[in-house]
């Protein structure tokens, strides 16, 4: 199956992975200096599944994104430096500075945001599948989301809802293990995030959520099925998160190793590289050439982002509404 | 103009801007009833209220959807779908179940603009039927919308009769931002005359129902109705006053408010509410901020009690505030020195 | 199974039965002149399930109920005379007038109350069965549910967290083939409300809801299933209501014979009075006693409801707290 | 006496009042943490603000009960519970979630004893942090207390210090009705001295914490922070003011409210609230209607704009109350004539 990816787009996943790792690695450094202020979730360690599932995604195809959204935002195309400016608080960020980590969003890029409320994409997904149903052009809605969002009732009701009215909305969930400290197999009783979701009447998939291939072609065989009008569909990923559950946490719910290990049998870009390697789709020196220039765009954004200005003040008080009398 | 219902006008405005706009759609529990029905009839009911009658036959299944009973998926629907560049209206079969769906309303519809810096647009509306008057007890009486008053990013819209009710819903539906569309159970069956064609009622612009000098009435939605009451038998004993009719809490069109303090000195404010955080408080506080030097007599804020809606309808009939209540009200402000 | 239940204990399950079902004839007729105020939900046709279900319940055993409880409260032994007075509005009803048909509760009887929001029991249910764990005494809660109410977030919800916190908790769910006017088949997604709840973990049985005995036998396996501390369990009850949604409704979504097919076919009644006739378990004489005891109770329940005074309107402030300086 | 944290004067309430009374429990996402984690750990974070560490250790799993992330059923938990006898304290990570749980809320837990003619009780507790300060953006950082105030049947608590944490925590745990207790989560590291030993703050009975007869500031919460650091500048330029913490707006101290109007004339109402609808709005106009005779100045109402609260940090200080606003606020009503 890997073959039908072209030698571009293989490149293109592989850098749209690093760029995630990276952002997030400079990210949790950053955060360390007091400068970047909030609530920062990082996706480091997940990027798989972004990456895998957008490459499938056209422009407007739509995505809609959790509060860890960073690597959703930039597999579906959002500007790297709109972001980042965007986590430091100032006027050129994605949203001038308004929305911050939890809320980045780019709707040109079908990105139609991160969002501060577990479960709460599931029915505005279903609602942008309803619009591309409406629309006729085959497009579809993924909802991302995690293990613990599973069990939060406007995610079952979305899944119903979907279900019901044969919408072409996508529910990619990305099992990491945790909903903050609590473990998945704790919160979801059944144990089976991909089962349960099936018993909805939709068809379900599981795979490695660290293999960009794995990842690519589960979800090659849903969108086949959802554009094709048959209705919605579930895919469970399993995947780790690299970092705490936001910057801070001293995960004392984790094995002392566990972050560790999982660095080491669960990293997507090792695995990728492995791959592609082996199995010779792509040489190393592309592939440094890469990480070195996804390593200085990131550098800029950074610096770019430190000396861009902060929101005037007097846009506390605008984007509330399009008009207001 | 025609003479027609206040139900009958929401449809009109409904079957209208459907006609207009290709993106609106209506979504909802029983919008057409009949979904899955052994009778094939896929239009039973039109709507528990009978105000979504006749969608379905017009514009088919694909634009308007009975749903499950999953309030905080039929408003997400509707969000997600109006951010993808739909214009959805969501029904909420009564008003008091928004319960089950503010985060979709609060968290998300009110708040995508102003996170995406101006980026997002969501033009949902989001129609509830509210309000005591049918003996339906704490959980199917409720205002609610002093709960959307609260939320900055949303439009909040209350129309008190059938001319209203077309024009407001009508603007709602071609408004840009998220309005929650809060229609009387208890004035369904209200008959008025109603524009003909496209007619639009702006948001923000009280309408001034009667003017007189001795106080000022501030009122909104079926309270509008029993303040018009009131006013007859204080004209007939010599009491004049404005009477204002919000239409929209939020945007509040403060300048018809301020003008007409100035002018009288005098307020009443009607609201459905029970008192606490309520409209009524809202509004008596920016009087007493914005128009104190024109004050003249205490606010009197004719509200519901702090309590449930009681079902007995001895009880729900006193529970409600009532014109002889607005009466008297009115006349210890006039009579105040 | 059957012969396990004895003499009195039928004879007492068939009372209920036909109290429910008089009951709720008997309103249907006085709703019609008007005198009663509000919404009225009839239980008629789905007698054996409130009775079946609760015929294996104590006192300390609680329930949970919907907008069409009746039933619920006549099964679980609420007083017939407080409950027509409360549904008439009277101060001598058992919420004081205050409540009304779709409130009406017995805190002393273990019956948590009608409820008017679909679904929210659920959640309420699961909280009782945590209180009954506390306890240790092998108590269980149920919670009454239509087709319509598992498409309810906060139904999903609480099956998940009943799974989670293993509490004994039994969702009854009562497929009586719609809510309001829509179809279960079109808004339960999976058209298997059984199924779908299993998959969140649970113990789950589907049964004839026409039958008392058999939906006697199934909560008998799910009690044993409960009281052990195994977890929840649910069970799915196909049934029918004899009337429309509420009083008033034309039931235009129902093919034109369905109700009468139904009274003639699925008659809870009429089907146990057949089993035990057949079975000599109980002879005809005694089911005529009961008929005519129900009858006079119930004239007796209507005349003293429309002689009770109203509430006095005092009590429009009275009872919102135990006590508020 | 001690100096504590408000946060360790909360949990130290949770911790007396569950050794007092064996019906007491918590629920709620993580409110030990660690459930099902790989380390075995099962009390690894206590609450991910730590208010309810070291509970699990004590009570065990029976009574601190880690929860999936549906807060609906969070709090119908709890009211089921407590309907059934016990007395359920449900933690809501964020208060912004009761959008997610206002049914339970406002449609189950407060109004059960009035639909039963006064049978139920619900003696439940709801935590649920709430405010700005952090940088949390829009969804994190909500006041949400005027939504709760307007439902009649729940009470409202705010502390604004570590004593009030405590007594009015073991308040609300004792109370036989429902309460919605706010903690502002920029409080939660705050020191302050404490009573030792049983301490019980009543509800509805206001806090003056400061007495003069220039104005009136009422406040609560973390705005009664600001008021105190506002005052100092004030007296300094010789104006004293009355600054009353309400501690709970429902019940509402009325009385002490009226007493300092009639004494000062002048009023300025901090609330972290958007305006609409807002507690300062309810006050205002309670203000406006029953101590009109007493007011000498209009009302000052200090709040939030009606916007979202924004993620820069420059934008989310200057949307907040700040000091210097209430300080503008009280010079001007103090120089109105
Ligand atoms: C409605 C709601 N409840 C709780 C939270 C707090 N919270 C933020 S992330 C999170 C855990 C989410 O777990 P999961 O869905 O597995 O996503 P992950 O963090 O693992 O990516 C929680 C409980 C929230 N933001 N929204
Ligand atoms: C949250 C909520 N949504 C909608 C309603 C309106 N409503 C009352 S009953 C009902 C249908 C319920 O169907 P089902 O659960 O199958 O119960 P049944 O009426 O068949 O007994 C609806 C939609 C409600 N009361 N509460
Ligand atoms: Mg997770
Ligand atoms: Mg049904």
């Amino acid at each position: 199956m890997t073959s039908q990816q072209s030698r571009d787009q293989l490149l293109g996943a592989y850098r749209q992975m690093k760029m995630i790792r990276e952002f997030e690695e400079r990210l949790h450094k950053e955060i360390m200096t007091g400068e970047i202020a909030g609530f920062t979730h990082l996706y480091s360690g997940q990027e798989a599944v972004a990456v895998g599932v957008c490459a499938h995604l056209e422009a407007d195809d739509l995505i809609v994104s959790t509060h860890r959204g960073h690597g959703h935002c930039i597999a579906k195309g959002c500007d790297v430096k709109g972001m980042m400016a965007e986590i430091y608080g100032r006027s050129t960020g994605l949203g001038k500075g308004k929305g911050g980590s939890m809320h980045i969003a780019d709707f040109q890029k079908g990105m139609l945001g991160a969002n501060g409320i577990v479960g709460a994409g599931g029915p505005l997904a279903v609602g942008a599948a309803l619009s591309a149903k409406l629309d006729g052009k085959g497009c579809v809605a993924v909802s991302f989301g995690g293990d613990g969002s599973v069990n939060q009732g406007a995610v079952f009701e979305a899944m119903n809802m979907a279900v019901v009215l044969k919408l072409p909305a996508i529910f990619v969930i990305e099992n990491n293990g945790y909903s903050e400290h609590t473990g998945a197999d704790y919160a979801v009783g059944s144990k089976d995030i991909a089962g349960r979701s099936a018993a909805f009447g939709m068809k379900s998939i599981k795979a490695d959520g660290s293999d960009y291939f794995a990842v690519y072609d589960a979800m090659g065989e849903l969108l086949d099925h959802a554009r094709a009008g048959k209705g919605p569909c579930v895919a469970e990923f399993e995947t780790t998160r690299f970092f705490g559950h936001f910057e801070g946490d001293p995960q004392k719910y984790r094995a002392k190793d566990e972050v560790k290990r999982h660095r080491e049998e669960m990293d997507s870009l090792k695995i990728f590289r492995a791959h592609v390697l082996n199995d010779r789709l792509l040489d190393e020196t592309a592939l440094d050439a890469i990480d070195a220039d996804v390593l200085s765009l990131i550098e800029e954004a950074v610096s770019e982002a430190r000396a861009a200005p902060p929101p005037q003040l007097s846009e506390i008080t605008t984007d509330v509404y399009v008009s207001y009398p | 103009m025609a003479i027609k219902s206040y139900r009958d006008a929401l449809n009109e405005a409904m079957h209208r801007e459907m006609e207009r706009d290709a993106r609106v759609f209506v979504c909802g529990e029983d919008v057409s009833g009949g979904a899955g029905g052994t009778s094939g009839e896929r239009e039973a009911s039109g709507g528990i209220f009978g105000v979504t009658a006749g969608l379905l036959p017009r514009f088919g299944e694909g634009r308007v959807i009975d749903t499950p009973i999953s309030e905080n998926a039929i408003v997400g629907l509707a969000v997600g779908a109006s951010l993808a560049g739909k214009r959805g209206i969501a029904e909420i079969m009564f008003a008091d179940f928004l319960g089950l769906a503010l985060d979709q309303t609060m968290n998300q519809a009110a708040k995508f603009r102003y996170m995406s810096g101006g980026k997002a647009t969501c033009p949902v509306v989001i129609r509830a039927p509210y309000g005591a008057g049918m003996n339906m007890a704490a959980q199917h009486s409720q205002t609610m919308y002093q709960i959307i008053t609260s939320v900055p990013g949303l439009k909040v819209a209350m129309p008190s009769n059938p001319a209203d009710a077309k024009g407001l819903l009508a603007t709602a539906i071609r408004d840009d931002d998220p309005v929650v569309f809060f229609e009387h159970k208890a004035l369904y069956g209200r008959k008025g005359e109603v524009p003909d064609g496209d007619y639009l009622v702006p948001f923000g612009k009280a309408a001034i129902l009667n003017a007189g000098d001795d106080a000022t009435i501030i009122s909104m939605g079926r309270m509008v109705v029993f303040a018009e009451k009131a006013l007859e038998g204080l004209k007939a004993s010599g009491v004049n006053c404005d009477l204002i009719d919000i239409r929209t809490s939020s945007p509040l069109d403060e300048d018809a408010i301020l003008d007409s303090v100035e002018k009288t000195g005098r307020v009443v404010i009607v609201d459905e509410c029970p008192p606490r955080c309520s409209v009524a408080a809202d509004i008596g506080a920016f009087i007493a901020s914005k128009g104190f030097s024109s004050l003249r007599a205490p606010l009197e804020l004719v509200t519901a009690p702090h309590a449930p809606t009681p079902f007995a309808k001895e009880l729900e009939r006193a529970y409600v505030p009532s014109p002889a209540q607005i009466d008297a009200a009115v006349r210890r402000v006039v009579s105040y020195r």
